[in-house]
């Protein structure tokens, strides 16, 4: 398919040719200075001028929305959602509009590089040898010395990889995705091992609830699945029963997801899992019948006072959750990441059982599994990938291999991947874009863009059938770039022996039917065929697999609230005299930087664009004498960053917060920026350098218990703001708030 | 030949297309500002321009604040783009006739290639929904690769706003007619109603009372924003709650 | 007829002599106030407004280099690189979608009012002062309303398409929108531009055939050319008469019309602040008000510089537009009250917020100062008639008033589009290379004026003399007044 | 010295210099303007009367015209399609010789790189035009691009602006006053 | 007219040229001219300001710049009728403008006004030059004397009165009476 695409340059200039406008418009067509160069061979069902879609998979974050891109000559036009795919249901989220702008990035790796380690520039290699050095790093080093660092998407690759480190004995691929790590997937499903006794990555019917309770989880940005979410919280708004249903928000500093809550209640960051216990003994209360033990050590006016909610709020929390037929309580987000994040999550799951709604609409379930998946499986926690760094360090590991992740800029400083990387003899990157990791490789083999590939996607969550969404390539690649399930095909079949028996495929595509083919006997599928050819076609042509029915699995919720729940404040980790919150930017995320038009959209909350802030509340603002656009030094135990001033009024006066998505150093032109000499310097900061070494009980980092200090620089820096500063906050018209 | 006194002013009609927000479930999430600017070629300014209020968005996310902490909350969220007005009043002020109200589809036109930069139109718009060229913004190669070949890609010195995407009107009335029947309600949509994923834009014919969009339109309690400056907005908005 | 009477004449020629006998302390009074009074044969003062004219120190050279360099650079070279990079060179945004090109067409286009009043409204209602500097007032009127045309082609972002907004007849079947206050603008700006050009040339042609018969060389030719073979026939000054007749006349509504249309665009739109019923006269009175204060300004160089011209330019005139500019400070201090007290009054919610931003904003300086410098200042100064005579004080006033009323055009425009219906809009305006081509249009006025100094004899002297003949003392008892005889 | 050389001017001799020399400038801008108007030559000079003449419907190369906005250019396996049956394309010798145009053809075809081609009916960027509804409402190929039995590289009979489009427009609309509106409006043509 | 006697070429007469200082001789000396039998319309006067006809006791000038500002405004009118009333029925598509009238009311009268005026100015402006025969650099009968005030008269005497006429003006006060020279102007 990707070969017979050819001629992606039919017309040399853009079909709207901006460039070629003679400046007098008006005066006719600049027609003198266009060539046109037709399709070697016109593909089947192409016709000029007409777009053709392709169904694919969506690879910006790992949820998996299925996608329909229109193409015309050639080139990608536009992504839509996919209808048919039950997780999105053709809806997309402003990553995967702007998805096109990394597929014609111009920073992108366009050819195979070998390159001194931090070096900007390096040299062209050809496949061949790209090929023939994995084979050899791969043939000539121990199993034990082998190591594969890949992001969340995509899995058909992981599933590769993860075969060939079955069948060859070298270390099992790693998975790792700053998102996940935001996200504390590792602690929501330890805390659903916990209480339901089986790991699983747990589901909030938020659509089909009347009240949802929902501390810290910002599940309408990059929550685990947002498009699916936030067409559950229309549901939770439009309601199917016509009645609004009522949405609540704990957490310290009110994000975009709080900013759609009927009610916002900023508790003192640590004191989620006290305030969830203590709503649960309210509640019970009011039920009437025994106080189950779950609640029965906290004490309502303590949960009060320490986290600056007052008891009556409470009891009106209690009673609102209590007298509704379908209370739903979500925890996630900045209160999963801090000490006692396990803590929180099992005390807010808790709650679930007090409304009785697992297993029901509107209620908890266990997402469905993937077709092709038999149990959950989580990316690595940051307390794993702590002990991976360390391997790093200690010269365990010959060769990495890293693929889909940036971990010099997701991973947090302080672990301090950059050095370890210098005790790893060979680095080899199959990065698309020259990020900070791929500069610090040996060898760049840049993968395809995403909608360049083949692959598929396991829907983790999000929707109540279980999908598997497909990608195929919609247009032929850009430049000369190589599947990186191809490269390493090809490399163990010139590695041969173990390696070539372990992946026995001719291609990626060989690969990814062999994987789905198993679903052709599956019932109450999507499609069905009697032959793989016939399976792939119809997979490709509707972008995945699903299922019909529900496969959300029940939580044994039996035992839920016979136990003891801890309600302990988190710890704080620094001197520092605020709470610090980073939050992972809704329109960037982990890895947006690098497309313009997501770096021109305006933050939901702050509508700040290209660059980072400090939100800090008016309040603290004026006592420490800072204005809008200030530069002030924010100091943690672990770092310290340079970042300007947005006063934000709906943050605690005790908490600042600080989003995550900016802050590179390599990766492109939008993502970096340029200083008065043409220097390439950071857009933005990045938050993780402030967070120290410190982890919850599930191993997922403490990263909202940080504790930090600001300090003033003198310096200014303007923010760019859609908003007008006069307009939205009176500044400047003569009447300062 | 039309005669002057055959034209029909929009008055008479309650105007043909037309959208509905829900500014309830409208979460802000700028997934139709991303769309928008893909669809329609629009460009992006950079840093600085962007800060200086040159940003090209057509359709911007308004959302205020009321009350001071801890009792403060964030107004609904507000898309604001060009309403389509019935009676707009960037229209008669255009001296090259750029921007004129089309009688076919009643919608509110601007004509990037007779425009020459008078900025009047935008002065006068009530809602502040237009964007003006103001440079040559860089879109490095291969960034041109992704232009949508439906739609002009302006240059400097141009106006340009919200179009309620009339490309996809036009492919769809061509599909129809093509097809020998009339255009289906829901068969085709805007750039950001598609990509809403709260589906809190809806769009569609105002003047088929059988439409989501009319339907949803007389459901109650709607606004339409400075309608009392008589300009006939085409778009609703439910403030929800 | 004693102002024409040969002996009389030769009376006052002897007395204006330093060797002249002692005569009548009255009238010498009256004469050196009064240049009506104070005849000089008609072949001297020609000789010293050719002279005046031909006159050039290296001081001239040097400015007029000066403002060479400055117009091509700043003027020509800046716009320029504005139509090549687009107008994200300026400061304007979104509100501010206008900006300073458009203070500076009003501002011109006020400048322009001056020349019309005095050379029109003067003479319809015969005020005699007008005479010696009608000419210098309505070149202002030209040379202003050819930097308005310059600034409202720098504001267009495809200036090269300009030719749409002309009415005729083109394959594309498109006419201009004459709905459009814009479009009236430019039939209006048309209109008062090509009619106060051809109304500055009518009384220059006897001044240039004067010059033609007084010239030799390049001039001579240069003179002859422009003096079309005027003789100065019966004929010939009948035409002319009646056209500057009619002109007078007719000019005065168009010069109404052109600020009052340049007010629409600001009142006919959708804003509030804008949509005002008083814009159109208020305006006019603020053109007068800067206009006047430019004539001063400008006769107060000429006079000082140029030579011969204390003779022609004395302190009764500057008294004069003294005067009349006081008169006009208040008129448009009643105007802008009226417009303030309306839209205070009014209610409207965003009315409200914008004379708030006015006064409070972060330009609120400028409405302060505005009012100083188009009210306090000249109301201070003007009322006295020593200091009002004296010229270089009247300068400074017409400075201040041109400065205050570039304010009060600066608050009108872009800092009103600051403010509007959407908050979440408003934003300030920061002028970048606007400012260069300021510079560059006020550059090219002076340039073009200092160039017309030296070709054009500023000082009408026909009508002078006309005025000198309809002139006379008289004396009613014990005391001697002057009386003008109707001539016309 | 001006004037001397003003009063020079003046004689006849003088006028008929300055003639001369506007003359020159006169010609020399409509030779550039001429030469601005000239298109680039096009890598075949694509006989278009020969195969039209075989009887050959425009819409087998263009079939985009009856589909969509874009008549499109032939692929060139459509070229060969035919082509590599006909002897004389193949046959080196007689190319050479007789048929010098089906060189670049072959080459092309033979290197695998697609031939260049000037486009030569186009309408500015800023005008959405679509074939398909054209060729619907009965217009034919030739009504715009002229007669193709009778040119070989294609050329413009006319020039395409917007009077020409608005002419038939009206034409075509005749009283029927909703379609008059439909075919003039401005949003038909200009988004 | 008399500015056009000398083109008349009238064999046996001769023109004159008497420059007077001020106007009451040359008031005398056109009356004095009358009796002498040349009639008004073989005199002339060149002066450098604008002397009335009644100052001189001559007949009133003919002019025809109020017609012809007359006839500039009615064609400006016109012209503003056809954009403003004709255009609109040229289009051969509707163009609608928010929901003002095709045909605006308000918009009109500006527009009628102003291309009213441009008209009349115009013309007025035109009428000068037509009226005066301008721009005219043919030799014409002229002294420099002129713009430094003097008045000269100009008449057409039979060539053998030369002397007399001479005499009679140099009696009247003329500072030079001779043959109207033919300048270049």
């Amino acid at each position: 398919m990707s070969d017979k695409l050819s001629r992606r340059d039919f017309l040399k200039l853009a079909g709207v040719g901006a460039a070629s406008t003679a400046v007098l418009t008006g005066c006719g067509p600049a027609s003198r200075s266009v060539k046109r160069e037709p399709y070697m061979q016109m593909p089947e069902y192409t016709y000029n001028g007409l777009s053709t879609y392709y169904a694919t998979t969506c690879r910006e974050c790992a949820a998996g929305c299925g996608l329909v891109v229109r193409t015309s000559q050639g080139r990608a036009i536009k992504t839509e959602g996919n209808a048919n795919n039950p997780l999105n249901l053709g809806k997309t989220c402003a990553r995967g509009q702007a998805t096109l702008h990394g597929l014609y990035n111009p920073d992108r790796v366009t050819d195979p590089i070998k390159r001194t380690r931090g070096n900007a520039s390096g040299d062209i290699v050809t496949w061949e040898n790209a090929t023939q050095i994995v084979a050899d790093a791969l043939k000539n080093n121990k199993p034990e010395e082998i190591a594969f660092l890949m992001g969340m998407a995509p899995d058909h690759l992981f599933d590769l990889v993860a075969d060939l480190a079955n069948s060859t004995g070298i270390n099992a691929p790693v998975r790792f995705g700053a998102l996940n790590m935001f996200e504390s997937r590792a602690t929501l499903s330890k805390a659903a091992e916990n209480l339901f006794g089986e790991a699983g990555l747990p589901f909030f019917d938020v659509g089909g609830a009347q009240v949802v309770f929902s501390f810290g989880a910002n599940f309408l940005e990059t929550w685990l699945s947002p498009v699916s979410y936030t067409r559950g919280f229309a549901g939770l708004r439009e309601g199917q029963t016509k009645k609004r249903g009522t949405f609540v928000q704990f957490e310290s500093r009110m994000s975009s997801t709080a900013g759609k809550a009927d009610e916002w209640m900023p508790l003192r960051p640590g004191t989620e899992a006290l305030v969830a216990l203590a709503i649960g003994r309210l509640a019970s209360e009011l039920r009437g019948g025994s106080m189950p033990r779950a609640f029965a050590d906290v004490d309502p006016l303590e949960a009060a006072s320490k986290s600056g909610i007052k008891l009556e709020t409470l009891e009106h929390l209690a009673e609102m959750f209590a007298n509704s037929t379908g209370a739903l309580a979500i925890p996630g987000g900045t209160a999963l990441g801090q000490s006692n994040g396990l803590a929180v999550a099992e005390a807010v799951l808790a709650l679930n059982a007090i409304a009785d709604n697992f297993g029901k609409p509107g209620g908890v379930f266990f997402s469905a599994l993937a077709p092709n998946q038999t149990e959950y499986q989580r990316s690595a926690s940051v307390k794993e990938m702590q002990e991976f760094v360390q391997q790093m360090a200690d010269g365990k590991f010959k060769v990495l291999f890293v693929h889909g992740l940036n971990p010099i800029f997701e991973l947090p400083a302080s672990l301090d991947f950059k050095n370890a990387l210098k005790n790893v003899e060979q680095v080899i990157s199959f990065a698309t874009f020259p990020d900070e990791t791929a500069l610090e490789s040996d060898y760049v083999f840049p993968d395809h863009h995403g909608l360049e590939s083949w692959g598929y996607q396991r829907v983790a969550t999000g929707s109540a059938q279980p999908v598997l969404s497909g990608a195929q390539p919609v247009v032929s690649p850009f430049y000369n770039t190589r599947a990186t399930a191809d490269v390493l095909i090809a490399a163990a079949q010139l590695a041969s022996g173990k390696f070539a028996e372990a992946l026995p495929f001719q291609d990626e595509v060989e690969f990814l039917q062999s994987k789905i083919s198993p679903l052709m006997s599956e019932a109450d599928g999507f499609f069905s065929a009697a032959d793989i050819d016939t399976f792939a076609a119809y997979f490709q042509q509707y972008g995945g697999w699903w299922k019909l029915s529900d496969g959300r699995a029940v939580p044994n919720s039996a035992d839920v609230l016979n136990r003891s729940l801890s309600s302990a404040e988190a710890e704080f980790a620094g001197e520092g005299e605020f709470f610090f919150v980073p939050f992972v930017s809704p329109t960037l995320a982990e890895a947006g930087a690098n497309k313009p038009w997501l770096q021109e959209l305006p933050d939901p909350t702050t509508t700040v664009m290209w660059n980072t802030w400090v939100e800090i509340n008016p309040v603290t603002a004026e006592e420490l004498g800072l204005k809008d656009d200030d530069v002030v030094t924010i100091t943690s135990e672990a770092g310290v960053l340079e970042v300007p001033v947005y006063r934000y009024p709906a943050i605690r006066p005790d908490t600042i917060a600080i989003p995550f998505g900016q802050g590179h150093t390599a990766y492109g032109r939008y993502a970096t920026a340029l200083d008065e000499n043409g220097k390439i310097i950071k857009r933005g900061v990045n938050p993780t350098d402030l967070l120290g070494q410190h982890f919850n009980e599930a191993g997922d980092l403490a990263f909202a218990g940080m504790k930090v200090n600001i300090k003033k620089t003198g310096k200014k820096q303007l923010l760019s703001r859609l908003e007008s500063i006069m307009g939205v906050y009176g500044v400047g018209l003569g009447e300062e708030k | 030949m039309i005669k002057p006194e055959e034209i029909k002013m929009s008055t008479d009609e309650s105007g043909k297309w037309g959208m509905v927000i829900d500014q309830d479930i409208c979460t802000g999430c700028q997934a139709c500002v991303a769309a928008c600017a893909m669809e329609n070629n629009i460009s992006f300014v950079g840093e600085a321009d962007s800060g200086y209020g040159r940003s090209m968005h057509w359709i911007r996310i308004e959302r205020f604040w009321e009350g001071e902490y801890p009792e403060v909350k964030m107004t609904p969220n507000q898309p604001m783009m060009c309403q389509q007005c019935g009676s707009a009043t960037c229209e008669p002020v255009c001296p090259a006739f750029a921007t004129i109200h089309s009688q076919a589809e009643q919608l509110n036109l601007q004509v990037y290639n007779r425009c020459i930069g008078t900025r009047y139109c935008a002065n006068n718009c009530p809602y502040q929904v237009r964007s003006f060229n103001w440079r040559d913004y860089e879109r490095p190669e291969p960034l041109p690769n992704q232009f949508n070949p439906d739609v002009t890609v302006r240059r400097r010195g141009v106006m340009e706003k919200c179009t309620f995407c009339i490309q996809r009107i036009h492919k769809a009335q061509d599909k129809a007619k093509s097809e020998g029947r009339e255009v289906l309600d829901g068969e085709f949509t805007t750039a950001c109603a598609q990509a809403c994923p709260a589906s809190a834009i809806t769009f569609g014919r105002v003047d088929d009372p059988e439409s989501l969009v009319s339907q949803l339109a007389h459901r109650g309690h709607g606004v339409k924003h400075l309608e009392e400056l008589g300009t006939l907005p085409n778009v609703t908005y439910f403030k929800g709650g | 007829m004693a102002g024409y009477n040969n002996n009389a004449v030769h009376k006052k020629v002897e007395s204006a002599h330093p060797k002249a006998e002692s005569h009548h302390h009255d009238e010498e009074h009256f004469r050196e106030k009064h240049l009506m009074l104070d005849p000089l044969p008609r072949g001297q003062m020609n000789d010293m407004v050719m002279e005046s004219m031909t006159t050039t120190s290296w001081k001239f050279w040097a400015v007029f280099g000066l403002l060479s360099v400055i117009v091509a650079v700043c003027l020509f070279y800046v716009w320029g690189y504005m139509i090549s990079e687009g107008l994200g060179v300026t400061g304007k945004n979104r509100p501010s979608y206008w900006g300073l090109f458009l203070v500076n067409t009003v501002f011109w286009i006020g400048i322009s009012h001056a020349g019309t009043f005095i050379s029109a409204i003067l003479r319809v209602f015969k005020a005699e002062f007008r005479r010696p500097f009608t000419r210098a007032a309505e070149l202002m009127t030209t040379f202003g309303l050819v930097q308005a045309g310059f600034s409202v082609f720098m504001h267009l972002g495809r200036v090269w398409l300009f030719y749409w907004l002309l009415p005729y007849p083109n394959q594309r079947m498109l006419w201009p929108n004459l709905h459009s206050p814009l479009s009236w603008d430019l039939l209006a700006i048309t209109t008062y531009l090509l009619s106060s050009t051809m109304y500055l040339f009518l009384p220059l042609i006897p001044d240039l055939a004067m010059a033609r018969d007084k010239s030799t060389g390049w001039r001579k030719t240069f003179y002859k050319t422009l003096a079309l073979g005027f003789r100065g026939t019966e004929g010939e000054w009948t035409h002319l008469r009646n056209a500057m007749n009619i002109f007078a006349f007719a000019i005065i509504p168009v010069m109404f019309s052109v600020h009052t249309i340049v007010s629409w665009d600001f009142a006919a739109a959708t804003r509030p602040g804008w949509n005002s019923t008083i814009f159109g006269p208020y305006f006019v009175v603020g053109a007068l008000h800067s206009g006047m204060g430019a004539v001063v300004m400008v006769l107060a160089v000429v006079r000082g510089t140029m030579k011969n011209m204390k003779y022609f330019i004395r302190p009764e005139h500057f008294d004069a537009i003294g005067k009349l500019m006081l008169i006009i400070s208040m008129a448009w201090a009643y105007f802008f009250f009226n417009d303030y007290m309306v839209q205070w009054y009014g209610g409207d919610k965003w009315t409200k917020q914008l004379l708030h931003f006015h006064e409070a904003g972060p330009m609120g300086w400028m409405w302060f100062a505005m009012l100083i410098a188009n009210i306090a200042i000249p109301w201070a100064v003007l009322w006295n008639p020593k200091w009002r005579s004296t010229p270089w004080i009247v300068f400074v006033v017409g400075l201040i008033i041109n400065f205050g009323m570039y304010l009060e055009r600066y608050i009108i425009v872009p800092v009103s589009l600051s403010i509007n219906r959407m908050p979440f809009t408003w934003r300030l305006y920061y002028p970048r290379v606007e400012v260069l081509l300021g510079i560059g249009t006020l550059a090219f006025f002076i340039w073009l004026y200092m160039a017309a100094s030296r070709l054009i004899p500023l000082i009408p002297v026909w009508e002078v003399e006309e005025g000198q003949m309809a002139h006379e003392l008289k004396k009613f008892g014990r005391e001697t007044v002057v009386s003008v005889s109707e001539l016309e | 010295m001006i004037k001397r050389l003003f009063d020079w001017l003046k004689q006849p001799l003088g006028l008929i210099a300055v003639g001369i020399a506007f003359l020159a400038l006169f010609s020399l801008a409509a030779y550039g303007i001429f030469q601005s108007q000239q298109s680039p030559a096009q890598p075949i000079q694509f006989p278009h009367a020969t195969h039209a003449a075989r009887g050959l419907q425009c819409l087998y190369c263009h079939p985009g015209a009856a589909r969509g906005p874009s008549a499109g250019i032939p692929a060139q396996a459509k070229c060969w399609a035919c082509h590599q049956q006909i002897q004389k394309t193949l046959d080196s010798q007689l190319a050479d010789t007789q048929f010098p145009l089906l060189k670049p053809l072959v080459a092309a075809v033979t290197s695998n790189t697609p031939l260049e081609w000037v486009p030569v009916a186009m309408v500015p960027d800023f005008v959405q035009f679509n074939h398909r509804a054209h060729v619907a409402a009965g217009q034919n190929c030739e009504n715009c691009h002229g007669d193709m039995t009778k040119v070989t590289v294609a050329e413009n009979p006319q020039v395409f602006n917007m009077g020409f489009c608005l002419n038939c427009h009206k034409k075509v609309a005749g009283e029927n006053h909703e379609l008059l509106v439909k075919l003039t409006d401005c949003g038909t043509c200009h988004y | 007219m008399a500015d056009n006697i000398s083109r008349r070429e009238r064999s046996g007469q001769v023109s004159l040229l008497a420059v007077f200082p001020d106007l009451e001789p040359a008031a005398d000396a056109i009356d004095h001219l009358r009796t002498l039998g040349i009639s008004d319309d073989q005199m002339n006067v060149i002066s450098g300001i604008p002397v009335t006809e009644a100052m001189l006791g001559r007949p009133n000038q003919w002019t025809n710049v109020p017609r012809l500002a007359g006839g500039g405004a009615v064609l400006g009118f016109l012209g503003a009728v056809f954009l403003m009333y004709g255009v609109p029925y040229l289009y051969p598509y509707p163009i609608q403008v928010s929901t003002q009238a095709v045909i605006p009311g308000p918009p009109t009268v500006v527009v009628l006004f102003e291309i009213t005026m441009l008209g009349m100015l115009l013309s007025t402006f035109l009428g000068v030059f037509l009226d005066s025969y301008f721009p005219n650099y043919r030799p014409m009968e002229y002294v420099k004397e002129v713009s430094d005030g003097k008045i000269a008269v100009f008449f057409i005497c039979p060539e053998e009165s030369r002397e007399k006429f001479t005499k009679a003006m140099t009696a009247l006060g003329a500072e030079k009476v001779e043959v109207a020279e033919v300048e270049h102007l």
